[in-house]
């Protein structure tokens, strides 16, 4: 780890200028940590070379769990007593589907939003480190980080295209 | 790129002979296996492969056709390609009308309630009317799709060469026509919405008429919307096998982007989820209501052997099968696996008209049904006949293949 | 005698306790921790007793538990009813728990009532008695309705005692044409029952004996006798009439006949009889007057005046002729008008002349109502009243303030502020409001009693439970009048002697059984033989009437809308106005509970501009009723029908203000002769501008086609086997037993479920059904069915488990045919899977069972139900106090929010269980009754397990009559309907 | 016109957030009022038993099922422009869908009361639930009204965190421009968003599997309400059409309620920049299709009944059109399918006015199609005999204008303090069709 880096974030208009400065910040050999937006950019995403998103696979568990959940549920009840009713099978799993179906939905944004929250972090408390509020308005602000050394050059270079807003010096 | 165009031009207009061989072949072939039994005392046996065959590739063609038009009328940006594909399997649609009213011929082995006491239903249930009302249907629905079609045609080839003859004459028409494109935009709109329109109309008095009155005593209020998603759904398959054909074929110029089978795996997808909750939404009513002037219907085809085999097979390979396997991102984006899947599901779309039907035709049990040599030879003769009409299309339009992103832009 | 007549009867033993230790059956009532010796609590104890809703006297077995009566039940001994009850037989329960009973005698002070305690209203009424008797002759005198012997004899001492004359007997239905008639052919005033069983041919002109003429019950079961379907057919019923009432519709055929001219008919049928064939028993001057007699009765004449065609009238004497044993009945009890009377003599006559023997006449068993007076006798008895010297009047069980129609010289008695009235009433009826002292008795089924329900029926009464209110009996009262001297301590004492005396009663044991019998009567009573021969006579009293007929015959004008009051199954002449049941299960001709409506012929409507539902005003003699008008095809035109019974202005709060008493327009054609005429030319009938919604019961008279009430022709039913192919629609769905052998792999999408031994089903045979709707009352007794009142039956809230639906025949479109509708205990019940909680289910026998405390009131099971027999509680059931005595202890009554509906009383079936278990055996068929199939007079209704095959209900399903209403729905219904059988006349 | 902006879109929709005034709070008060009047017949109802209400034998669901179709009808459309037009790609439909889906939870909320109000015993509407219990007493998962549960149950709680997702980022841009007690609230409900590309990514992705989830869900949810008629027997009930028709007219409904609201929203807050009249041109184009479909179904229900010649069916059919209830039922053919043509000419769709009437015209039909639906067809079912009529109480009408003021009490109280139009998404709009 680098002992004498330094983190610089700045605010950018749009996504273009944004994705230059990575762009340029990444030849310069200093890495981009973090970037922040007000609308959702693939570009960006891609371009600090994100991978897809696991949501899915936390939604996909929750669905399977739900279907079986479902009409274990439905066949578990209506076997206490097995009673009759318009004399239907005691399981019946043509309705017993719409239970199922139901849970599976149910269970499948559960684990979408289990996914969700272990994902993004949420809650996070000190979400205030490096973060601008003008990142909810209609500016990009990047985080990047260069060693101390070259930490005025780095100002430098991102500077050009945006508003350096902040250069913290971060030990260990 | 005018030098790539002509080269395929040219390859097609050589190999138009034996382009054409093997599907005349097939068709030939099946024309002549339908006759045997037909006029051998099995006559039941052949116009119900006749009548499968039939609402299959008719419901397909105008599904595709249906594809179209709500892209154009949802302002879609992806489909613009695929759409091109869709517009082409309306070239089925004057061998389908020609197909209908060749079903007049066997009339009395179609259609099980002629001669029967109906109970009131006669005045609905008679041959003269129910001829003239879907074949008017037809007429409409073809019309409008042609129409529809000359619209789309009119951007797609306004530009282009007049090298084939088809081409030639719809080129004077164009002459004719307005030269505003905004104005041939909404006209083209209109088009498809009555197209859509009539589409939900005749498909769903077809489905009453060619299906559902097979067996007069039972009626479902659902059916008729059934019909014709299930005419979408078979389309939408039809259209993924043939682009995705097309796509994999390294003689034809056409390919499209993996988003853009992505799209069209999704809308499939979705199509079969729509598809499972209409069959469902039918089924669990009937089951439920048990009240046998309805049950005793599916009762037949789902839970008496054999033709609960029938019904297990297209609920794993229309329903299942593809919302297992279109969960997954890259088997949507994947030309072959989508051929694989297409084509499963128009199987099972074709086995679940049988089965709709065959209860109707053939009452005593065990005369063998399902995909004996026979019907197969049967169904490859109308695949022979749509697969020349498709082929037909696309060489006089070759144009619709054409790969260039540049005028697909351009289009909307 | 059935399994479980025998274990009533066993049951009864218990009286022997009652009996031997004294006065242990008038124990307050009151629920206790201990039970006394004869009682064990859970079980319940059966009092034989007599029902004194009307003259009939039927049998009853009133069942105790824990010391209240809760349901009565038709004696299976006695030799009237059979073991059966009509409707209001099952209501007399009510009038015990009914809440407007007044618990203490009322003396009027100043115009007001004042309660006194018995003691002093037993001084006044010494006193009050005592003065007259000093004072002179003939200065008390007393009505009342008809008794038993015993009490009248009490009566009759008591008066002498005070130098008086007897009781006069009156009863409203005094059937005075008919008794009028018999004098005159017979030589005795006399009422002789009918063995309408043994006729293969009935003809009627107005006699409603399935309502309430002579012995309802008794005949309604001997009517089924000879009219059911039955090995060589059945027997033929034509009713001519000017009104369907439900005896009517219960005919093959009903032929319209102008009001008041049904004697024509009669007469015409007569002319032709004697026009056909000569008859040699008759005595030949007496043919020869007779046929003078009857010479202007041309069949021209008849059509003209009576609207009865000339081909009806040969069809009619050929039947007659062609007839083995041809019955002819005369007129119901609310008579025209004097012409009744000459009705009655044809009718008599006709029997005579096509039967020598009279052999379906029964002069033995004659019906008690005999003894009552006429109509003139009681205008006389009132006339004299107010004019002859009197101190005190005495009324008991009587209510001439309403139910006597010529109301002057009553009301000139009732406003006689000299003579002190004292009425032995437990209601502030009309006639108690106007009286000076309401002395409160205890009602039958508190007393010890003997009522002669025929002659040579000794019916016992006897008190099945303790006392609600200090009230002493009736003869206690005058047992008391009579002084210290009297040999008896009391009442009961009275009638020992009485019986050990008079009625046969040799012994203890004789005693003890007569007890537990319910009465002195042989086994097979009613068919006792022969001893005297009774002969028509000709003498000169007949020949008077012979020229009285002959005078007769001229054109009858009919001049506008006239105006009949009719008898009404549900209220009798009003006396049970007060039981809230009987208003609440709807009249099942209109289907119109809580009100009595006009009965008008729909073209009559149109004629004068009227509209079903208006109120219309009806003047007549100065007085006015309002009511509002009911369409009706089954009257004749230009006439208006109404039915007595409602129209109370006191009594209780079930009875006052609903309805109108039609009684109160009759005083313009009263008076004039010996009849009653309750048919009158009203002044005016006028629309009032209002009109409402009845609180009718049906949606529609239709059957829009429909499989549900059906009715084939022919005179066998076996030729009606199913010509039809069995398919899936409506028509020609075939019958699906509810249990495994009804299943269809081919029509079923459920598998067959299994049964735990039993699989309880009901038969119910439209042919033999005629819609008394005593099942209905039996239903509400025995479930604890709550009462709505007519607001909410207007908003079609009534609780019903069991209703008659009544439509238009499909075959037949004038017709009537009558549907008991109950929980069909549907083997693939569509209530049952929707319910959220498994409220209703399967029960391994087979029944939809619904839990009321499981239920949280979605009313989705309701709202599934084909057949609508689910009601739910809308609000809270009220049973005033004490009438939640009445109360059920066996059923749950249920909270507001539930819903309930028929169990096939599953309580009957869980003891019947426990009977079985207890004895080691399985339930036997016919073990099991439940409370509709017990009390339904015609046996139209069987209970039984179809899976034993050879239960009643097995063999009745295999029946080719047999079908399901709805079946096509495969719901599987577990009651199956028989079809009625209708002669295509 | 005046470009829209990032900025823009933050201030146009933030200014909604102001102090609100007197009038507003009036408003308030006087809809809080006929809530409590709302409550009032319904304890009374409660103390009473449901006979206040005008239902009896043959017509046991009366308005509170009405009412229940109708507001789980008005949710759906919500869940269609959030979920299934996103999924489409219909950028129009950016600006209404937080109003939407704000309309959709409480829709759903207000629907799952009325099936509580129509019980006859509510104390024990815990029954219903799958509580486990000594005596292993549970509800029975074959009747279509625990799927209703379940769906119902299911679709507040998606349909809730749903919308709360939606809210994650436009909290966190109130959050950064808010101060005091505000920002706190605000800190806490953005759970700590701060826009970090990551976030994003998952977000997105989430997002997308969200309304991926809530399509299905939605047309699960009103072919459950569907099957709670077709699944009986009675005739007008008992038909498989029912699913798709009544997930068509629920869309029907709810895009005509949505109008119904957006009108006066886009009017009262000035968002006529962002609630385009192109935006509500679409949903009138939207109207015309779902009216199309409505009547569709109900061609095909009297052709169907008139095909199989059952003369119950029949019969159940002619009396609808020409009963007692006919001009309820030609209220609802008007209103749902003749109407809403007007739309397909431009001066209607274009017309703020116009849109607003139809949809009002639309919102009555759709619950007058409801009325014809359940109550027309129990009314006059298989026995004659057991037919009957049945007329709305005051107390029925009672607890149904306080079902509609609940509504519009909540939605007021959401439209000033929570941003009423998804800031980010209307970003994402303009960045994607710059």
């Amino acid at each position: 780890m680098n002992t004498h880096a330094t983190t610089i974030t700045a605010l950018f208009k749009s996504e273009e200028d944004t994705l230059a400065a990575i762009r340029e910040i990444r030849e310069h050999g200093w890495q981009v940590t973090e970037v922040r937006s007000p609308v959702p950019a693939e570009r960006i995403a891609e371009a600090l070379g994100r991978g897809k998103s696991r949501v899915g696979w936390f939604t996909f568990a929750g669905g399977v769990i739900g279907f079986f959940s479902g009409f274990s549920l439905a066949a578990f009840t209506a076997t206490r007593w097995d009673l009759i009713v318009s004399g239907k099978p005691v399981l019946s799993w043509i309705p017993f589907f719409i239970i199922a179906f139901e849970f599976t939905i149910l269970f499948a944004v559960f684990g979408n939003v289990l996914g969700l929250l272990t994902q993004l972090g949420l809650p996070e408390k000190d979400y205030e480190t490096n973060y601008h509020e003008e990142c909810s308005g209609d500016m990009y602000g990047i985080e990047a980080v260069a060693d101390q050394s070259e930490a005025e050059r780095l100002k430098e270079v991102v500077g050009r295209t945006g508003t350096v807003k902040r250069a913290d010096r971060m030990d260990e | 790129m005018n030098d790539m165009e002509t080269a395929v031009k040219e390859r097609i207009e050589k190999k138009s002979g034996s382009i054409f061989l093997i599907p005349a072949l097939m068709a030939l072939t099946g024309f002549v296996f339908f006759l045997v039994p037909a006029l051998s005392g099995h006559a039941e046996k052949a116009w119900l492969i006749y009548l499968t065959n039939f609402l299959l590739f008719t419901g397909l063609s105008a599904g595709a056709l249906l594809f179209s038009t709500i892209m154009h009328f949802t302002r879609a940006r992806w489909s613009h390609k695929p759409a091109g594909i869709a517009e082409a399997f309306s070239a089925f649609f004057p061998v389908s009308f020609v197909l209908f009213l060749l079903l007049f011929t066997g009339y009395g082995h179609v259609f099980p309630w002629a001669g029967q006491d109906l109970h009131g239903k006669e005045v609905w249930l008679n041959i003269p009317f129910l001829f003239l009302r879907d074949g008017i249907g037809f007429l409409i629905l073809y019309a409008l799709g042609f129409g529809y079609l000359f619209h789309s045609l009119w951007f797609r080839l306004k530009d282009s060469d007049r090298n084939t003859r088809l081409k030639r004459i719809l080129a004077a028409r164009f002459e004719k026509t307005d030269h505003d494109a905004e104005k041939m935009k909404k006209r083209m709109t209109v088009f498809a919405g009555w197209y859509m329109f009539a589409f939900a109309m005749v498909l769903s008095l077809t489905g009453f008429d060619l299906v559902m009155s097979m067996d007069y005593h039972w009626f479902s209020t659902l059916f008729g919307a059934y019909s014709f998603i299930k005419a979408i759904f078979a389309g939408l398959a039809a259209l993924i096998l043939v682009t995705s054909l097309l796509h994999l074929n390294p003689k034809v110029r056409f390919s499209m982007s993996s988003k853009a089978f992505r799209d069209l795996s999704t809308l499939f997808f979705g199509f079969s989820i729509v598809w499972g909750d209409f069959f469902y939404s039918q089924f669990v009513v009937i089951w439920y209501g048990n009240i046998p002037e309805e049950t005793s219907y599916i009762i037949e085809r789902t839970m008496t052997e054999p033709w609960s085999y029938l019904a297990w097979t297209v609920f794993l390979v229309c329903f299942i099968m593809p919302f297992l396997v279109l969960l997954s991102r890259k088997i949507k984006e994947s030309p072959k696996c989508m051929v694989v899947v297409g084509s499963l599901v128009l199987a099972g779309l074709w086995v679940e008209h049988y089965l709709l039907l065959g209860p109707c035709y053939l009452h005593e049990p065990g005369t063998g049904f399902g995909a004996g040599a026979w019907e197969i030879v049967v169904t490859a003769g109308f695949l022979g006949l749509f697969t020349a009409a498709v082929l037909a299309y696309f060489r006089q339009f070759p144009d619709v293949l054409d790969n260039s992103p540049e005028k697909g832009g351009q289009w909307k | 005698m059935d399994r479980r007549t025998f274990l009533k009867t066993a049951s009864l033993s218990s009286i022997a306790f009652a009996w031997g230790c004294g006065t242990d059956s008038d124990r307050k009532i009151f629920s206790r921790v201990t039970a006394s010796d004869d009682s064990v609590t859970g079980e319940a104890l059966w009092y034989a007793a007599t029902c004194m809703e009307c003259p009939a006297g039927c049998g009853i077995i009133a069942k105790n538990r824990e010391g209240r009566v809760v349901k009565l039940e038709g004696n299976p001994r006695h030799p009237v009813n059979r073991g059966k009850l009509c409707i209001r037989g099952q209501a007399a329960l009510q009038g015990v728990y009914d809440p407007d009973r007044l618990t203490a005698p009322l003396l009027k002070t100043n115009g007001t009532f004042k309660e006194i305690s018995f003691t002093k209203a037993l001084e006044i009424l010494k006193q009050k008695a005592q003065t007259p008797s000093e004072r002179g002759r003939d200065r008390i005198r007393m009505l009342t309705g008809l008794t038993g012997k015993p009490l009248s004899d009490m009566f009759t001492e008591t008066l002498a005692g005070f130098g008086s004359d007897r009781a006069a007997v009156f009863e409203p239905f005094s059937y005075d044409s008919l008794k009028a008639a018999h004098q005159a052919v017979f030589k005795k005033r006399m009422l002789p029952s009918f063995h309408m069983e043994n006729a293969d041919f009935l003809l009627n002109f107005g006699a409603d004996f399935l309502e309430t003429w002579l012995s309802p019950v008794e005949y309604a079961g001997k009517f089924k006798s000879m009219h059911a379907v039955r090995e060589g057919g059945k027997g033929l019923y034509i009713h001519a009439g000017p009104f369907m009432s439900l005896t009517a519709a219960n005919a093959d055929k009903f032929l319209p006949v102008r009001a008041g001219t049904e004697y024509i008919a009669a007469w015409g049928i007569l002319h032709r009889l004697l026009d056909n064939k000569s008859y040699n028993h008759l005595p030949e001057s007496f043919a020869r007057d007779l046929k003078t007699a009857a010479s202007g009765y041309t069949p021209s004449f008849v059509e003209e005046n009576t609207g009865l065609s000339q081909s009806a009238q040969e069809m009619l004497t050929e039947k007659l002729l062609a007839a083995r044993n041809p019955l002819v009945l005369g007129s119901a009890s609310t008579t025209p008008d004097d012409t009744a009377f000459l009705l009655d003599t044809a009718a008599a006559l006709i029997n005579w002349i096509l039967d020598e023997n009279l052999s379906l006449y029964d002069f033995e068993n004659r019906h008690a109502v005999e003894n009552t007076m006429s109509t003139g006798e009681t205008a006389q008895f009132f006339r004299k009243a107010g004019t002859d010297p009197l101190d005190l009047f005495l009324i008991y069980n009587s209510n001439p303030l309403y139910s006597i129609a010529y109301i002057d010289p009553v009301e000139r008695l009732f406003q006689n502020d000299a003579v002190f009235k004292v009425c032995f009433s437990s209601f502030m009826d009309e006639t108690a409001r106007n009286s000076d002292l309401v002395f409160p008795v205890r009602l039958p089924l508190e007393t010890w009693d003997l009522y002669e329900s025929k002659t040579g029926i000794s019916s016992i009464l006897q008190p099945a439970m303790g006392k609600l209110t200090h009230a002493p009996a009736i003869g206690d009262v005058f047992l008391e009048l009579q002084g210290e001297d009297s040999r008896f301590d009391s009442y009961r004492d009275y009638l020992l002697e009485h019986l050990y005396a008079g009625a046969g009663i040799k012994s203890q044991k004789d005693l003890l059984g007569a007890i537990q019998r319910g009465g002195v009567f042989e086994q097979d009573g009613i068919e006792a033989k022969k001893t005297e021969q009774v002969k028509p006579v000709f003498d000169k009293k007949l020949s008077a009437v012979l020229k009285k007929a002959a005078k007769a015959c001229k054109p009858r004008e009919s001049k506008g809308i006239r105006f009949l009051a009719v008898p009404s199954l549900r209220h009798f002449d009003g006396r049970g106005a007060n039981k809230s049941w009987l208003s609440e299960i709807p009249d099942p001709v209109t289907s119109i509970a809580w009100e009595s409506v006009l009965m008008v012929h729909p073209a009559t409507l149109e004629e004068y501009g009227f509209e079903p539902g208006d109120l219309l005003e009806i003047d007549a003699g100065g007085r006015a009723i309002r009511a509002p008008v009911y369409d009706y095809p089954g009257v004749v035109q230009d006439l208006i029908v109404m039915q007595t019974g409602l129209g109370h202005t006191d009594y209780g709060r079930y009875a006052r203000e609903f309805g109108e008493n039609p009684l109160t327009l009759l005083k313009a054609g009263a008076g004039k002769g010996e009849f009653t005429s309750y048919l009158i030319s009203p002044d005016r009938v006028r629309k009032t501008g209002k009109a409402g919604k009845q609180p009718g019961t049906d949606g529609s008279r239709s059957q829009h086609n429909r499989k549900i009430a059906l009715s084939m022709k022919g005179d066998r039913a076996q030729d009606h086997a199913h010509a039809e192919k069995p398919g899936l629609d409506m028509e020609r769905f075939p019958l699906t037993l509810p249990y495994e052998a009804g299943y269809d792999e081919k029509r079923d999408v459920y598998p067959p479920h299994e049964h735990d031994g039993y699989r309880w089903g009901m038969i119910v045979d439209l042919d033999r059904c005629v819609g008394c709707s005593a099942c209905a009352a039996a239903c509400y007794a025995e479930n604890n069915l709550a009462v709505v009142g007519k607001e909410q039956i207007i908003k079609g809230r009534e609780m019903a488990w069991l209703r008659i639906e009544r439509y238009r025949d499909r075959n037949f479109d004038e017709r009537l045919i009558f549907l008991p509708m109950m929980c069909q205990h549907c083997e693939n019940a569509p209530c049952e899977s929707v319910c959220p909680v498994y409220a209703p289910h399967h029960s391994k026998e087979g029944l939809n069972n619904q839990i009321y405390n499981r239920c949280i009131g979605t009313r989705f099971c309701a709202q599934n139900c084909p057949y609508k027999v689910r009601r739910f509680n809308w609000f809270e059931g009220e049973w005033p106090k004490p009438l939640n005595l009445q109360l059920n202890p066996d059923v749950t009554a249920r909270t507001k929010g539930v819903m309930e509906k028929c169990s096939f009383c599953i309580q009957r079936i869980k003891q019947a269980h426990n009977r079985a278990k207890n004895e080691n055996r399985q339930i036997r068929d016919g073990e099991i009754s439940p409370a509709c199939v017990q009390t339904c007079p015609t046996g139209a209704l069987v209970f039984g397990n179809f899976l034993d095959p050879k239960s009643a209900v097995s063999r009745l399903a295999r029946s080719s009559r047999a079908y399901q209403v709805l079946g096509y729905l495969n719901t599987k219904p577990a009651v199956i309907y028989l079809k009625k059988v209708v002669h295509d006349v | 016109m005046q470009e829209l902006t990032f900025e823009k879109i933050n201030t146009t929709v933030l200014d909604t957030l102001s102090r609100p005034g007197k009038r507003y709070w009036t408003v308030i008060a006087l809809l809080f009022c006929g809530v409590v009047l709302g409550a009032a017949c319904w304890a009374y109802q409660i103390f009473e038993g449901v006979g206040v209400a005008g239902m009896n034998t043959p017509v046991h669901w009366g308005t509170y099922l009405i009412n229940f179709v109708f507001w789980v009808g008005i949710a759906h459309s919500g869940t269609l422009i959030s979920a299934i037009l996103f999924l489409m790609r219909a950028g129009w439909r950016n600006p209404i869908a937080r109003a939407a889906e704000t309309m959709t939870v409480f829709a759903v909320c207000i629907a799952g009361l009325f099936p509580f109000i129509h019980l006859g015993r509510v104390w024990l509407v815990f029954y219903m639930l799958p509580v486990p219990n000594q005596r292993t007493l549970w509800p029975n998962f074959q009747s279509p009204l625990i799927f209703d549960v379940v769906a119902i149950s299911t679709y507040l709680t998606v349909s809730s965190l749903f919308w709360y997702t939606g809210l994650v980022p436009d909290f966190a841009i109130i959050r950064d421009r808010s101060v005091g007690v505000r920002k706190k609230i605000f800190r806490v409900l953005s759970l700590g968003w701060s826009g970090k590309s990551g976030q994003w990514l998952h977000y997105t992705r989430g997002y997308l599997l969200f309304a991926g989830l809530a399509t299905p869900l939605v047309i699960s949810v009103h072919s459950v309400v569907s099957w709670d008629f077709a699944l009986g027997v009675t005739p007008g009930w008992h038909t498989t059409i029912f699913a798709p028709y009544f997930v068509a007219g629920a869309i029907h409904s709810g895009l005509a309620m949505v109008l119904t609201l957006c009108i006066p929203l886009r009017k009262i807050f000035g968002y006529e920049r962002i609630i385009t009249v192109h935006v509500l041109e679409s949903i009138a184009k939207t109207i015309v299709f779902t009216g199309l479909i409505v009547g569709f179904a109900y061609g095909t229900e009297v052709f169907i009944a008139w095909y199989s010649q059952n003369i119950i069916e029949m019969e159940s059919f002619r009396w609808r059109a020409f009963g007692a209830y006919a001009p309820e039922y030609w209220i609802m053919v008007i209103c749902n399918s003749v109407i809403p043509l007007l739309f397909l000419f431009r001066k209607f769709r274009t017309k703020i006015v116009w849109l607003f009437v139809i949809s009002v015209f639309v919102n009555i039909g759709m619950w007058f199609e409801r009325f014809v639906i359940i109550v027309g067809s129990v009314a006059h079912d298989f026995l004659p005999n057991a037919w009957g009529h049945y007329r709305p109480t005051l107390v029925e009408g009672g607890i149904m204008l306080g079902a509609f003021c609940l509504f519009f009490f909540l939605f007021l109280l959401f439209v000033k303090h929570l941003p009423s139009v998804s800031m980010t998404e209307m970003k994402e709009h303009i960045q994607h069709t710059e």
